[in-house]
């Protein structure tokens, strides 16, 4: 030990201020569940595959040498070649084209549908918590009437009313698909409310509104997100059914369930009319089921493990 | 007391988070002996509730890991057991009470099942023999009625009375080892003393070793014979009740037992806190991990973690304050 | 009910709160409380979980509407104010959590919870001013102003109850309910929050009703000391005068209770362990709440209701021997 | 393993849905028809070659001015109970069908209304000259085995009529609605109904004929998937798959016929499958725009390439296999009202166009319910767009939907369909008279009326024929008042060891004789 | 209880009430009725028949007259099949469904919570990943893909079953994997998640502190409590299935109830839909009920008052 360098056991001078630095830097925690998210090599697979499917869908239409609905009658049933990549459906319409119209309208509608739901379940659910007992109550038995009144025959009217279009399609869906979305945001806010975050806004005078759209809700976003996901393809699903009945979108627009339902007939002849679409369906839902999945478990840490 | 029953030796053990890893354990030692009861006190986070569980081996691996060390009871290395082997041990030699009673039994199942459950695993008693000696267990820690009470479901026992039943779990085989984790923490301060009082009845009866984790020095006070202290999954002093109480030579320690309040003190006197807050466990400190809010800090404690200094027989501490060349500086 | 003092801040009166409970049970969480609160004084309130401690301090602070009674706060009825009014009452008030998590909003930074009730009331005029009076705050709990962007869950349990603290002090109340601050908090910790609030207090004039489990705390940081038990105020004096020489059977099995740090007291404490766990509130016994579990009960426990009277100078009580 | 597959005489095929009806009175789909064909036997019963035979009638007298049938009913006719078939029974049998009143009132008793009165009995509502006395119709039982029938104007396809199922008798005592109880006095009874599911028929033991009724069974599926159809048949399930009751989807029949697969078998039937237009709206007021749209259609490309069922481009409006003169109508009166012909299409539809003060086809719709119709819009609208440049909303409805709008005019072009009731023209014909009840096109010329009335009012074949082909040619050639494009096949798979079975010009199976020789 | 009941009751009565009189109505808005079709009726019979099934009186007068009768539990005659009740038509087609998704449901359920607990017991590991993906593939395709493929190739292709009808045991299989596959996806989630949730719970641990062997832990102490979200999809799920899915009533040739409701919706049979409807709530409302009272086996906090006893 030398004697010139300062003992080891000198003092230290402890400036003690409750102010300690915080080493980390700052994450919101949106920040955190996008990290969280981003490790799952599940859920971004089934990111990069949503992505992928969007990008096809927008870009493959647009460059297609065919368009989705001009018949070629003397080339019908082509099989997948050079020429046309997935083959020709019975009306010697390009394939390939069509599949990728269909993912554009497919997910136009899921998306369309779960937003909408999203929209009003939001109000209608947020309201439905956060209301007294008596008036939530009174809502929810509303809710739950509506879910039990016959889908298909709400279908048949709004078709029927509008016209049978995509945007009647959209709202079918959405018409009872909002009331399983209010059901879970009034979870969510049931089980919010009774935070001392709430307790703390309210003694210090905040607004019923505010409390409601500033605290509460931005904090169901993580389970509504999730739920977003996973009901955009039960929408898709939904159309699908739809479209297995004859009540799917109008022709010759066709979406992937509708390509599904119109090739079922002869899919043992033309494989490919059916494979095809059942396929790119199937992988649509699986990548929306995985990435749901992993959002939900970047958003409910305690899941995480 | 004499030879220790359990006896843990450098103990290390991990958690692989996907921030990466949290050593919540960096070698702690400890002894327990015969019919002695330890209590292990210390900073929230500090290691305490790990070190239990790691004993009975409950901690889950993967996250967790056993990095090093060894736990030996009663002569056998609990580590290098097979998961079969540790069932036998588990509820039959060593029983465990949990913090809190409410999320502790299954609410599914009533508490006569329950209880029996572990009788008919490790006494190879009868599904109505071990009923019949879960309503006597019940009995001895103090549920009238337990013949009727065996029927029930948790949710119909109030806080203490679910308490008392885990702590009927623990003891129905008789163990030689009971770790009680914060057992009366979540319940009111005179439940809490009948429940204490429970366990202290119930050891002399059985002689059975006890460790105790607790927040509350005051418990500490009033029921056990030794201490060990930890902080930041290190052990930084042990030593007999007294010596812990009347001679504490750790500085945390020493603010701990200074940051309470007391009754005999008036209100005027302000309260002495420690500053600061624990070190983040997945990249703790280099040198001592007190040292950033330890008021007697070195220049030596911010890089080099200190050894276990004896203080006496009994008493240990892990403080450079200890080093014979420190209080050689400090005289010169 | 309580000596009419000028320097009354708050005069609660036969307060009332009862909950609906599953079918058409009334549990009866505040049943009948009265008792003043001085100006500048710390009022502790003591008493077994589920005794109704934080229904008493959330309906004194009208987050719960009452079932009956008044609030008298300054001369005005807390129970009977309405929109603006109430509103500007609830700045003289403020209320610190017990849960350093719960109440803290986890998606919102330290600054905008800080500010939220400058917002609501409009107390800061442009982002410049919010940040700073946020600063301010910030700084008069001892954090640092660069904290104001971080979130919650960045912040240790202490540090979070700080920022609790500092939310509440922001539009400058005049009385703070402290539902167990410090519960959640580590031993070690404690000592800081305590220690901060008493200086808050020395310097803002504030009033406190601090509620804890904690006796020795309590003690610690009170000047009067309420014991509450199944819904009800058992008894109430000076904490000096409480610890030294409690009158009611309860407030003598509880002091008995706390474990004590110290090895001399132990050696020599003499306990009263109760037997029995606290009664349901939606079926308190009849007469004496405490009588099932009073080593002393009589028959008339169980037929009378025993009123809460001064039984010393400034030391009240409810029991009919005390 | 596989279980009930066809043996012995046993014999299998699809009706798609449950019967909506096995009354007489209340039946008037196919469905029910096939089913009841088996059940019951009419006065006069259709042979292989589509004539008249007795049925329950041995013979019959028609009166000179072809209004008065006399039906002498053959002894030995009987019930599946064994009771006697009376003339009695077809009298009631057609009152029934008749009576405004019946529960719930018959939805075809029209196919009655050849009966003197029949109409003036069945309609009450606004009817001045309602008779409420059954008795007054013209239908008498003069005794047990003669059946006098007055008709309101000379019908030489009466006979037709007679064999028609709304003709049928029925048994005072008999059930309708379950195999228990229910009577008929056809060559086969039904020995079980599950509803949804199945109906089985077994030889009436009391049939007349019943030493010529070879199958020990017929069994119905009710299954409505085409291709759980498809593969019921080709596993074995079915002897007999697609048309007139089931269906098999267009590509498998277009395979088949590509591999020229000898059980397929495809026939003309009396169908007609068109486009309506709507002559009320603009510019489909205009005959050459509507001209236009016809001709510019290649209806051999729709059939060979999209419809691929052996149907045939039509020109007319009344289908093969119909009765004309003395052969088939359609050989006698050609359908050669025009041609496809896009540049002549393109050049009417300008001056249409112009007549009409329009400069391009203003946007328009074509409605079509869900099924086969789709794929021929579509093509159609490509043809449109290819060769006129013009565009077309396709809009498919829901059936009823669509029904509703087409009837009440709610549409710019809609698909639709006709099928015989009868073997004549006038099946045809009469339905675009300005009165006509299913004229869902606003057609309205008075010559046609008057046309339609002359065929009414004669006896004489000739006449009528001359007539109905004028008649046509003003609704194809002069107007266009619909878009004739094919006229329908029926394609059936039957199994080679099915033999004798009847096919008639409606496409309708006649299975009683069928043997199964294996 | 009888109160608990008795409330319910008149819950259920109310609700059905109200959805009876919005389908009445909805089902009034859609154009076209039981009696349009291709070849028109003439006017003045269509209008004889309407008149007979009172059509042609006032909607309001419809209604009152259709739900005093639903009062008496008199569904009417169907308009489409003219000689049948509703309520045999009901019936008779419930059957079949019920038959084929009692057994959908049994072979969901247990296959269902077998392989998620599988999965949940070994997370992270193969087992838990190729049950999932298993699992994730049974909800991506859709159930009439499903159908076409299973009756093709083990129909058809190799001919082991039958392709439709339902006259044998060996029937009921095609269908009822077609039925299963979603909610046995769906379940087998279901039950992982919440298992795994479960096994980090406090309870879990002291049954680990026992010496339990992890089957006992799994199986004693896991399933009964990660069981409750499955109990609570099961109700509307049963209902769902028993109740007959259109599509595998369609592809399997099967005369359930699915798919009378569509025809009945389609042919606007009004007593036939409002028949279906109520029906369907009945059942699912009972479903509900069911669960509500499994819940009580299921947990024994729950109480039949409604809600969970704090614990
Ligand atoms: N399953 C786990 N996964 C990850 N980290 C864990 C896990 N269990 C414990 N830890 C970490 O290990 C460290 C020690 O935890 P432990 O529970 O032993 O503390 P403790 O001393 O018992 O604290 P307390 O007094 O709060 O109970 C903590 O930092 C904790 O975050
Ligand atoms: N919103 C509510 N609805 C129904 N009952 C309630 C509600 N809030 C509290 N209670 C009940 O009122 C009683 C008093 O509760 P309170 O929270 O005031 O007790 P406490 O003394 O603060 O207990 P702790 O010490 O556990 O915080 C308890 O029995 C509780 O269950
Ligand atoms: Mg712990
Ligand atoms: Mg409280």
């Amino acid at each position: 030990m030398s004697q010139t360098a300062p003992s080891p056991f000198e003092k230290l001078e402890q400036k003690h201020s409750e102010a300690e630095v915080i080493a980390t830097e700052s994450r919101s925690t949106w920040q955190i569940t996008w990290a969280r998210l981003r490790s799952n090599r599940w859920a971004m697979t089934g990111l990069y595959i949503l992505v992928a499917i969007t990008v096809l869908a927008i870009v493959c239409p647009m460059f297609s040498p065919y368009t989705s609905y001009t018949n070629d009658l003397d080339n019908t049933f082509a099989s997948p070649s050079a020429k046309h990549w997935f083959g020709t459906d019975n009306l010697g319409r390009d394939l390939f084209t069509r599949v990728w119209m269909g993912v554009r309208i497919s997910l136009t509608v899921g998306v369309a549908a779960a937003l909408f739901d999203l929209l009003i379940g939001i109000i209608y659910g947020g309201i439905m918590g956060y209301a007294s007992k008596r008036v939530g109550g009174v809502m929810n038995k509303i809710a739950e009437m509506l879910y039990a009144i016959p889908h298909l025959l709400v279908v048949i009217l709004l078709s029927v009313v509008m016209g049978s279009s995509l945007t009647t399609i959209i709202i079918a869906l959405s018409i009872t698909g909002w009331i399983t979305m209010s059901w879970i945001v009034r979870g969510q806010i049931l089980q919010l409310k009774t935070q001392e975050y709430v307790l703390a806004a309210q003694s210090m005078g905040a607004s019923n509104a505010r409390i409601l759209f500033k605290h509460l809700i931005p904090n169901t976003l993580g389970p509504i997100i999730v739920t977003v996901t996973l009901s955009v393809p039960s929408a898709i699903f939904s159309e699908a059914f739809l479209s297995f009945l004859g009540l799917g979108v109008q022709s010759p627009a066709a979406s992937l369930g509708s390509l599904i339902g119109e090739a079922l007939s002869s899919w043992t002849l033309y494989p490919w009319l059916m494979l095809i679409p059942a396929a790119l369906l199937s992988i649509t839902m699986l990548a929306f089921n995985i990435f749901g999945d992993g959002l939900q478990d970047a958003f409910d840490p305690k899941m995480k493990k | 007391m004499n030879d220790p029953i359990l006896s843990i030796t450098d103990l290390h053990i991990s958690f692989h988070v996907r921030g990466g890893e949290v050593q919540a354990v960096r070698g702690v030692s400890l002894d327990v002996k015969r019919g002695e009861s330890v209590a292990i006190v210390g900073e929230s986070g500090s290691g305490k509730s790990v070190t239990a569980q790691s004993i009975l081996r409950l901690i889950p691996t993967p996250p967790g890991e056993y990095k090093q060390g060894s736990i030996e009871f009663m002569g056998q290395d609990l580590l290098a057991k097979s998961e079969k082997e540790m069932e036998a041990i588990r509820g039959h030699e060593i029983g465990m009470i949990f913090q809190d009673p409410m999320t502790s039994l299954n609410p599914t199942l009533t508490v006569g099942r329950q209880i029996s459950e572990v009788l008919v695993k490790h006494q190879n008693m009868t599904k109505s023999q071990a009923t019949d000696r879960a309503a006597e267990l019940l009995t001895l820690v103090g549920i009238p009625n337990a013949t009727d009470r065996v029927r029930q479901y948790p949710h119909q026992f109030s806080g203490g009375m679910r308490q008392r039943v885990m702590i009927a779990i623990a003891l129905a085989c008789n163990p030689s080892l009971l770790i009680a984790d914060e057992p009366t923490t979540a319940l009111d301060v005179t439940i809490q003393a009948q429940i204490m009082q429970l366990l202290k009845e119930l050891q002399e009866k059985t002689g059975t070793s006890i460790i105790l984790i607790t927040h509350d020095l005051g418990i500490v006070a009033e029921t056990c014979d030794r201490v060990v202290v930890m902080y930041a999954g290190k052990v930084v002093e042990t030593g007999t009740k007294e010596e812990i109480f009347k001679n504490p030579q750790h500085p945390y320690t020493r603010g701990l037992l200074r940051s309470l309040p007391r009754l005999d003190h008036s209100k005027s006197e302000p309260l002495i806190p420690i500053h600061g807050t624990p070190p983040d466990m997945s990249a703790p400190p280099k040198g001592c991990a007190f040292c950033a809010r330890c008021d007697e800090a070195m220049r030596i404690c911010v890089d080099n973690d200190p050894v276990n200094y004896p203080i006496s027989e009994t008493q240990a501490a892990r403080c450079w304050l200890h080093d014979p060349a420190c209080k050689e500086g400090a005289s010169a | 009910m309580i000596s009419k003092n000028n320097d009354v801040l708050i005069e609660v009166d036969h307060l009332k709160k009862y909950f609906q409970v599953g079918g058409n049970q009334t549990l009866k969480a505040v049943n009948d409380l009265s008792f003043g609160i001085r100006q500048g004084e710390t009022l502790g309130m003591v008493g077994e979980s589920g005794c109704g401690k934080s229904t008493a301090g959330r309906t004194i602070l009208r987050l719960y509407e009452p079932t009956a009674g008044a609030v008298n706060f300054q001369g005005q009825d807390i129970m009977k104010a309405k929109g603006a009014k109430l509103k500007a009452l609830r700045r003289e008030m403020q209320m610190v959590f017990q849960d350093p998590y719960a109440s803290l909003n986890p998606r919102w930074t330290v600054e905008n919870i800080i500010a939220e009730p400058l917002d609501i009331h409009g107390l800061a005029h442009g982002s410049k001013e919010r940040k700073l009076q946020v600063e301010r705050l910030l700084d008069r709990v001892g954090l640092r102003s660069e904290h104001a962007s971080r979130y919650p869950h960045e912040f240790s349990g202490g540090q979070r109850q700080r920022i609790g603290i500092a939310r509440a002090l922001a539009v400058n109340p005049k009385f703070i309910v402290c539902d167990e601050p410090i519960s959640a908090l580590d031993v070690s910790i404690q000592a800081q929050v305590v220690n901060l609030l008493q200086d808050l207090q020395r310097d803002f004039g504030l009033t406190y009703l601090f509620i804890a489990h904690d006796l020795a705390m309590v003690k610690h940081i009170s000047d009067r000391v309420a014991v509450m038990y199944l819904g009800k105020m058992v008894e109430l004096a000076e904490s000096e005068e409480l610890y030294a020489n409690p009158k009611h059977p309860y407030t003598k099995a509880l002091m008995s209770a706390i474990p004590v740090p110290d090895l001399d007291v132990v050696s020599n404490k003499e306990r009263i362990v109760l037997s029995g766990d606290l009664p349901s509130p939606v079926n308190p016994p009849s007469g004496c709440p405490f009588r099932t579990r009073c080593p002393f009960a009589t028959e008339k426990c169980a037929a009378e209701v025993p009123a809460f009277r001064e039984v010393e100078p400034n030391h009240w009580a409810a029991c009919h021997y005390a | 393993g596989k279980s009930g597959s066809g043996s012995g005489q046993s014999f299998r095929m699809n009706l798609t849905t449950e019967p909506p009806s096995l009354d007489v009175a209340q039946a008037q789909d196919q469905v029910s028809f096939t089913v009841l064909s088996g059940l019951f036997e009419g006065l006069t019963r259709m042979d292989k070659d589509g004539n008249i035979v007795p049925g329950v009638a041995e013979k019959w007298d028609v009166s000179a001015d072809g209004k008065t049938y006399t039906f002498h009913l053959r002894d030995n006719a009987k019930w599946s109970n064994g009771d006697k078939v009376t003339a009695q029974d077809f009298e009631n049998s057609w009152k029934r069908t008749l009576d405004p009143n019946l529960n719930p009132p018959a939805p075809y008793a029209y196919q009655l209304y050849y009966i003197k009165n029949g109409q003036n009995y069945n309609i009450a509502q606004d009817n001045p000259d309602h008779i409420t006395d059954p008795g007054q119709l013209g239908v008498k039982a003069t005794d047990d085995k003669t059946l006098v029938v007055q008709l309101e104007n000379p019908t030489p396809y009466f006979l037709n009529i007679a064999a028609f199922f709304t003709a049928y008798p029925v048994h005072k005592d008999s059930t309708f609605a379950e195999a228990a109880g229910y009577v008929g006095n056809g060559p086969f009874k039904m020995k079980s109904w599950k509803h949804g599911d199945s109906i089985e028929l077994v030889p009436n033991e009391n049939y007349w004929d019943k030493d010529n009724i070879k199958l020990t069974s017929v069994k119905f599926a009710m299954v409505k998937d085409p291709n759980t159809e498809l593969s019921m048949y080709k596993t074995g399930q079915l002897d007999w798959a697609g048309a007139p009751t089931g269906s098999i989807p267009t590509e498998q029949i277009a395979k088949y016929r590509a591999d020229n697969n000898k059980e397929l078998s495809i026939k003309g039937i009396a169908s007609t499958y068109y486009y309506n237009f709507n002559n009320t709206k603009k510019p489909f007021d205009n005959a050459k725009v509507r001209e236009a749209l016809s001709m510019a259609i290649n209806r051999q490309d729709l059939v060979d390439k999209v419809t691929k069922a052996g149907q045939v481009p039509a020109f007319g409006f009344v289908s093969t296999g119909i009765h004309g003169v003395s052969g088939e109508y359609r050989t006698e009166v050609k359908d050669n009202y025009f041609t496809e012909d896009v540049a002549k299409a393109k050049q009417l539809l300008a001056e249409g166009l112009a007549e009409e003060g329009m400069t391009k086809m203003p946007a328009f719709s074509l409605s079509f319910n869900e099924g086969t119709h789709e794929q021929v819009a579509q093509a159609i609208a490509d043809m449109w767009k290819t060769n006129l440049g013009i565009d077309v909303k396709l809009e498919k409805q829901e059936w009823k939907v669509f029904l509703k709008n087409r009837q009440s005019l709610n549409y710019d072009v809609a698909r639709a369909g006709w099928g015989a009731d009868y073997n004549d023209p006038m099946t045809y014909i009469d339905m675009f008279t300005s009165k006509g009840g299913n004229n869902d096109i606003g057609f309205k010329n008075a010559e046609y009326d008057a046309l339609v009335k002359e065929a009414y009012s004669t006896n004489d074949q000739q006449k009528r024929v001359d007539a109905m082909a004028k008649a046509e040619k003003i609704l194809i050639q002069d107007n266009m008042a619909i878009m004739p494009l094919y006229y329908y096949s029926s394609a059936q798979l039957i199994k080679p060891y099915v033999k004798n079975y009847v096919v008639d010009y409606s496409g309708n199976v006649d299975y009683s004789h069928i043997t199964i020789e294996k | 209880m009888v109160r608990y009941l008795g409330g319910k009751l008149v819950n259920i009565v109310f609700s059905l009430l109200i959805l009876a009189t919005a389908t009445f109505f909805l089902m009034k808005a859609v154009p076209g009725d039981p009696f349009t079709q291709e070849k028109a009726i003439p006017p003045e019979i269509k209008a004889n028949i309407m008149a007979h099934y009172g059509l042609d009186k006032p909607l309001g007068e419809q209604y009152l007259v259709y739900m005093k009768k639903l009062l008496q539990f008199d569904l009417g005659l169907s308009m489409k099949s003219q000689n049948r009740t509703v309520t045999s038509i009901i019936t008779d087609s419930f059957g079949t469904s019920a038959k084929i998704g009692i057994f959908a449901v049994i072979i969901s359920v247990i296959v269902g919570i077998y392989l998620g607990m599988m999965a949940a017991l070994r997370h992270r590991k193969l087992v838990d990943n190729s049950a999932m993906m298993l699992a994730v593939i049974g909800i991506s395709v859709p159930n009439f893909v499903i159908g076409s493929m299973i009756q093709y190739f083990l129909a058809v292709k190799v001919p082991i079953f039958h392709v439709a009808g339902l006259e044998s045991p060996i029937d009921y299989v095609l269908p009822t994997i077609a039925l299963s596959t979603l909610p046995i996806a769906f379940i087998a989630r279901l039950t992982r998640s919440t298992m795994l949730e479960v096994l980090t719970s406090d309870y879990i641990r002291t049954a680990k502190a026992k010496g339990l062997t992890p089957r006992a832990i799994l199986w004693k102490h896991g399933l009964r409590n990660g069981i409750l979200p499955v109990v609570t999809y099961l109700g509307p799920m049963t209902a769902n299935i028993i109740t007959g899915s259109v599509v595998v009533e369609q592809i399997f040739g099967l005369p359930g109830l699915g798919a009378y409701f569509v025809d009945s919706v389609m042919n606007r049979d009004y007593t036939l839909i409002m028949g279906i409807t109520i029906f369907y709530a009945v059942i699912l409302m009972a479903a509900r009920f069911v669960t509500d009272i499994l819940y009580i086996f299921v947990d024994p906090r729950i109480k039949l008052s409604g809600g969970v006893v704090k614990p």
